[in-house]
């Protein structure tokens, strides 16, 4: 962990309600992919968690869905302006895992930590999959980033208006090694219930702090009470005890 | 004694500003990035007899200069506290913590503090009454001068070490609360814990909480702190830790000339994770400005 | 009725807000700056038997999110509210006014009310029981339960306009007040009045306010408020009007969804003067973005 | 009174801890002489109240110390930056009564007020007497603006290292036909038992709303209960009830 003030270098929407955060710190230790960020917006109480989505040196990028107060005031900031950030919080993907042939979820606001994941799996020589999922055809965002990787890329739509109609677990392919999945909770349940190798998937819940102090992100595992910011936001598929 | 030195319950703090219980563990974390001897003492994580899971999530909500948490005391329960967390802290932390307690009934108290008693790092017990009382109808401890006194004096026989009981902000008079316990025998009290508060997520038109309410914490609730320390410490003749919303050197200072002897922090090290080293490097210069020469000679300014 | 009405005590409102009592004056003069016909009604400033001039100053302090005052109940007295202030009011303001009443006594309390209960003008009774019982020792009407059922009973004797008691939070179960003031007669509950706080002058090393302690409103207090407004709601089948810390539209929601059904705006009128219009403008649009048709389908949709 | 959002056009150092600050906002009203506006300072919860220095069309000019946070904050705001302000609050002087050779005493932070009712009661061809009053002479500020008015001017600071040795009261002229002061309360007292014509005084108090809603600034006066905020800050010598 370390605490910064960042530097906006670039926030710009991707699509509608969704932006492409660029910020610069020098000296800025390497994110890795499935960690996130903790921003703290001027005049907010609590800092808002945001996964890294791309990390080059000194500058980390994150993708946001404006969905409240905090994250329609970050969509109004603009180059030059400064946040004071926790960066290399969480514990990231596991890469070793991974096989040769990963398969990579992502749904919606899930989408944004599948790309650095895909870069390094990409770097390491694997034969990676992406399947976006997304409602609508207008949401669709990062299709172009995963494609430059090149990656195999399969966008889903539940409304069927762009790419393959449903949801990603309507597209998963025939063969994979691994998976890895980010996204909303009954995503994540479908893709428990519908994949068939062992796999990550990266959790979220309101946050406290984001660095392991006040226990506001527990959840029960197989092993035991785990904090989400701590020894997640990734967890082994068989390690989740999915609530009723 | 130094500038900032202080003493709470006989022991000397190098300084007044101490982490509160439930924003900073077991403390060996922290240590990761700083060192956390730079503390006057920190008091750990509410623990409890058996280990506790909590409440379920979401245990955390916004609210106007503050948060509200429902974490229901999630603690590894005192044997694995003694056995793997001191160890641990012993590591990194040179002096005395404080070791915050809590409990469902007087035994659970007493049994958790007869434990920690033994254990040499500890320097002070720091009893949470806010727990409600499984066994007497789920009203809190706290809430009630006599059950108040009954934790203190069960707590006060079975430990030799000096017993701070952590005082409930949520009851109509504070120092009738206070004045019992001293009665009972508690060496010093600590307040406040947190102030009962709920949000609703407008969303889904229910409470954002899964525990529907929880504490508040942070800036909002300092005006009412500062004024249960003031209220208290003239209505007693031991000494107060004071806390809640505490973020600056400046509301360090203005606790004390409330009446605390020390002060604690707790959301703030929650959203700056080096908040009470930052509070305990600018109290000299925040001394300054105001002309205060040493931390002892605000202790009964008022 | 409009998608903004509710019923305060069968009195419909052609929207839920309503500026608080003691940060709205006797309304004549926001007049001057916007038409206040807009409001649903708004409550006067706490008026007593004889006239007040108050605390000595200041009376006015800041905190984080908040402000305390203590002003001490200054106003001309019901003989001058009487003969000056409602009759000015008459001329910009078409609708019925809330009277909110304060008192040191029994008899104070219902001298006051049944002289306002004769004014057309006045829809409801406030009677705000947060004042101390100048003849029994001090103590607040507002913190025991016999004590706030007493004033309803007597108030109800003398009056045949709906009485809504306004609650105090510094107490340890705002339930058992609610419920003994429904049991003896009231029509309706407003809550909640301000937080007991205090702020200290640095430089002065003396409390800033110089009645030492004040009231703590505005943000800070909403997820207090909010929280007693959802108890209360659940513990009582009279109406309540929420208040504490609303400053915005989407405040407004939250109260209503906690259970209110008419919401109180009291600090936010101080700092920006056209607040409650504002809040009144942008309700349609907030209402829009979370889906909510009309203001009555929150009541009791919970 | 307005509700306006002003363009900082200056906000510059005039002496250690004191700033000029000019505000602009098309459509604003005239400010009188002793009258005040309120500015909302971002993160603050209430306004914080500044006396009117000078006013031309669209722009009102104030002079603050920087006493604490609010101030503070209010001097590291760059011209461009906006503020949300309340104008035109408070009586103002009553200039009907100066007479020929009307007296104006401020001292420190009570300075500003006098400068607008200079130029005005200059305009009205007075024959304006202004005594200024600091502790020291590095505090000194506005003298050379009176004096561009024509007025005559006396600067006395309280140890002596500028102007005359002394307070405002130790410079009384022989003759005056009234007095207008603004200043630290003791100031106030003192000016009250040594002045021997009417006047008007201009007082402080902390204050919740500024506009005369909340009853936070009243004071007891010889005509009963007064809110400086609204029948105030200016008072007349006579009506005011000094506290013991
Ligand atoms: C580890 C982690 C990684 C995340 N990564 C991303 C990402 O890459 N892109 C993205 O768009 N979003 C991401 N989120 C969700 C993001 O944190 C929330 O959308 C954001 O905090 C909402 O803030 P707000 O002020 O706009 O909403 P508000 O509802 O106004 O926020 C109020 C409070 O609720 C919390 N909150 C609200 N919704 C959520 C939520 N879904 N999860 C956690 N806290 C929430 C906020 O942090 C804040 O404390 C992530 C969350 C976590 C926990
Ligand atoms: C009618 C009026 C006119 C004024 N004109 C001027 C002026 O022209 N130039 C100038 O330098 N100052 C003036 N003041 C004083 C100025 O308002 C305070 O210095 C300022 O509000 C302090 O704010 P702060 O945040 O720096 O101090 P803080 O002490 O941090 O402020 C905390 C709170 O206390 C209030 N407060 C603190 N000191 C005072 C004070 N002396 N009077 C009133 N409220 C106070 C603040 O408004 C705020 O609400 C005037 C005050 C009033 C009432
Ligand atoms: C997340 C969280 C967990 C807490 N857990 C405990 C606890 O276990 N035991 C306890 O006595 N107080 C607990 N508290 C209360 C704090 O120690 C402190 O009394 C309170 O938060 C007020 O201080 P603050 O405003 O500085 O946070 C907790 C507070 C927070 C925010
Ligand atoms: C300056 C001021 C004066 C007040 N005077 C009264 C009063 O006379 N009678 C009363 O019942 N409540 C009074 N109140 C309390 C408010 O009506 C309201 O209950 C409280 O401020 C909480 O709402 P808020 O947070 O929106 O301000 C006063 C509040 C303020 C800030
Ligand atoms: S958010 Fe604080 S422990 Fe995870
Ligand atoms: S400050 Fe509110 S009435 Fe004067």
């Amino acid at each position: 962990m370390q605490q910064m003030i960042l530097t906006i270098e670039e926030n710009k929407p991707l699509a509608p309600n969704v932006y492409r955060l660029r910020l610069f710190g020098k000296g800025m230790e390497e994110q890795r992919p499935g960690q996130f960020i903790n921003l703290l917006l001027p005049g907010r109480f609590l800092r808002r968690p945001i996964s890294v989505y791309d990390w080059e040196e000194d500058r980390v990028t994150v993708v946001y869905k404006t969905v409240g107060h905090g994250t329609e005031q970050l969509a109004q900031m603009k180059p030059g302006e400064k946040l004071d950030t926790l960066t290399g919080l969480g514990n990231g993907y596991d890469l070793s895992k991974a096989g040769e042939r990963p398969l990579l979820l992502g749904g919606g606001a899930g989408v944004p930590p599948m790309y650095l994941l895909a870069r390094r799996l990409k770097e390491q020589g694997r034969e990676v999959t992406a399947i976006l999922g997304f409602n609508t055809r207008e949401e669709v965002f990062a299709e172009e980033a995963f494609r430059a990787l090149s990656c195999r890329v399969h966008v889903a739509t539940a409304d069927g208006s762009y790419g393959e109609k449903g949801f990603v677990t309507d597209v998963l392919p025939e063969e994979y090694s691994y998976v890895y999945a980010c996204g909303p909770e009954p995503m994540l349940r479908a893709v428990h219930r519908s994949v068939k190798t062992s796999g990550q998937f990266s959790l979220e819940e309101r946050m406290g702090c984001g660095f392991g102090a006040c226990m506001g992100c527990s959840i029960q595992t197989a092993s035991g009470p785990r904090r989400i910011c701590r020894e997640g936001p990734v967890f082994e598929k068989e390690e989740i005890l999915w609530a009723d | 004694m130094g500038r900032l030195s202080t003493t709470l319950c006989g022991i000397e703090l190098d300084n007044p500003v101490i982490p509160a219980s439930g924003t900073f563990g077991y403390g060996w974390e922290f240590a990761r990035w700083y060192d956390i001897n730079c503390l006057g003492t920190f008091s750990f994580k509410g623990t409890t007899r058996e280990p506790r899971f909590g409440n379920p999530t979401p245990r955390i909500a916004e609210c106007p200069a503050g948060m509200i948490n429902a974490v229901g005391l999630q603690n590894p329960g005192v044997d694995r506290v003694i056995e793997e967390e001191l160890p641990a802290l012993r590591q990194v932390f040179h002096k005395k913590v404080m070791a915050n307690v809590s409990g469902f009934s007087v035994e659970d108290y007493a049994y958790t503090c007869e434990r920690l008693d033994k254990e040499e790092q500890v320097g002070w017990l720091e009893v949470n009454i806010s727990c409600p009382n499984v066994h007497g109808g789920g009203m809190s401890f706290g809430t009630d001068p006599a059950l108040a006194a009954e934790v203190t004096r069960a707590v006060k026989q079975v430990t030799k070490k000096p017993v701070l009981m952590k005082l409930s902000p949520n009851v109509t008079d504070i120092t009738a609360i206070a004045r019992a316990c001293e009665e009972a025998g508690a060496d010093g009290l600590s307040l406040i814990n947190t102030l009962q508060g709920m949000r609703i997520d407008l969303k889904k038109r229910k409470p954002i909480l899964a525990n529907v309410m929880g504490g508040v914490s942070g800036p909002a609730v300092f005006p009412v702190a500062l004024r249960m320390v003031y209220q208290v410490s003239r209505a007693v003749s031991i000494p107060v830790v004071g806390m809640g919303g505490v973020t600056t050197a400046e509301d360090v200072l203005e606790m004390l000339m409330a009446g605390a002897c020390a002060v604690e922090v707790g959301a703030a090290n929650l959203t700056d994770p080096f908040a009470c080293k930052k509070i305990i490097q600018d109290l000299p210069f925040a001394m300054d400005r105001y002309h205060i020469e040493s931390v002892s000679e605000l202790k009964g300014g008022h």
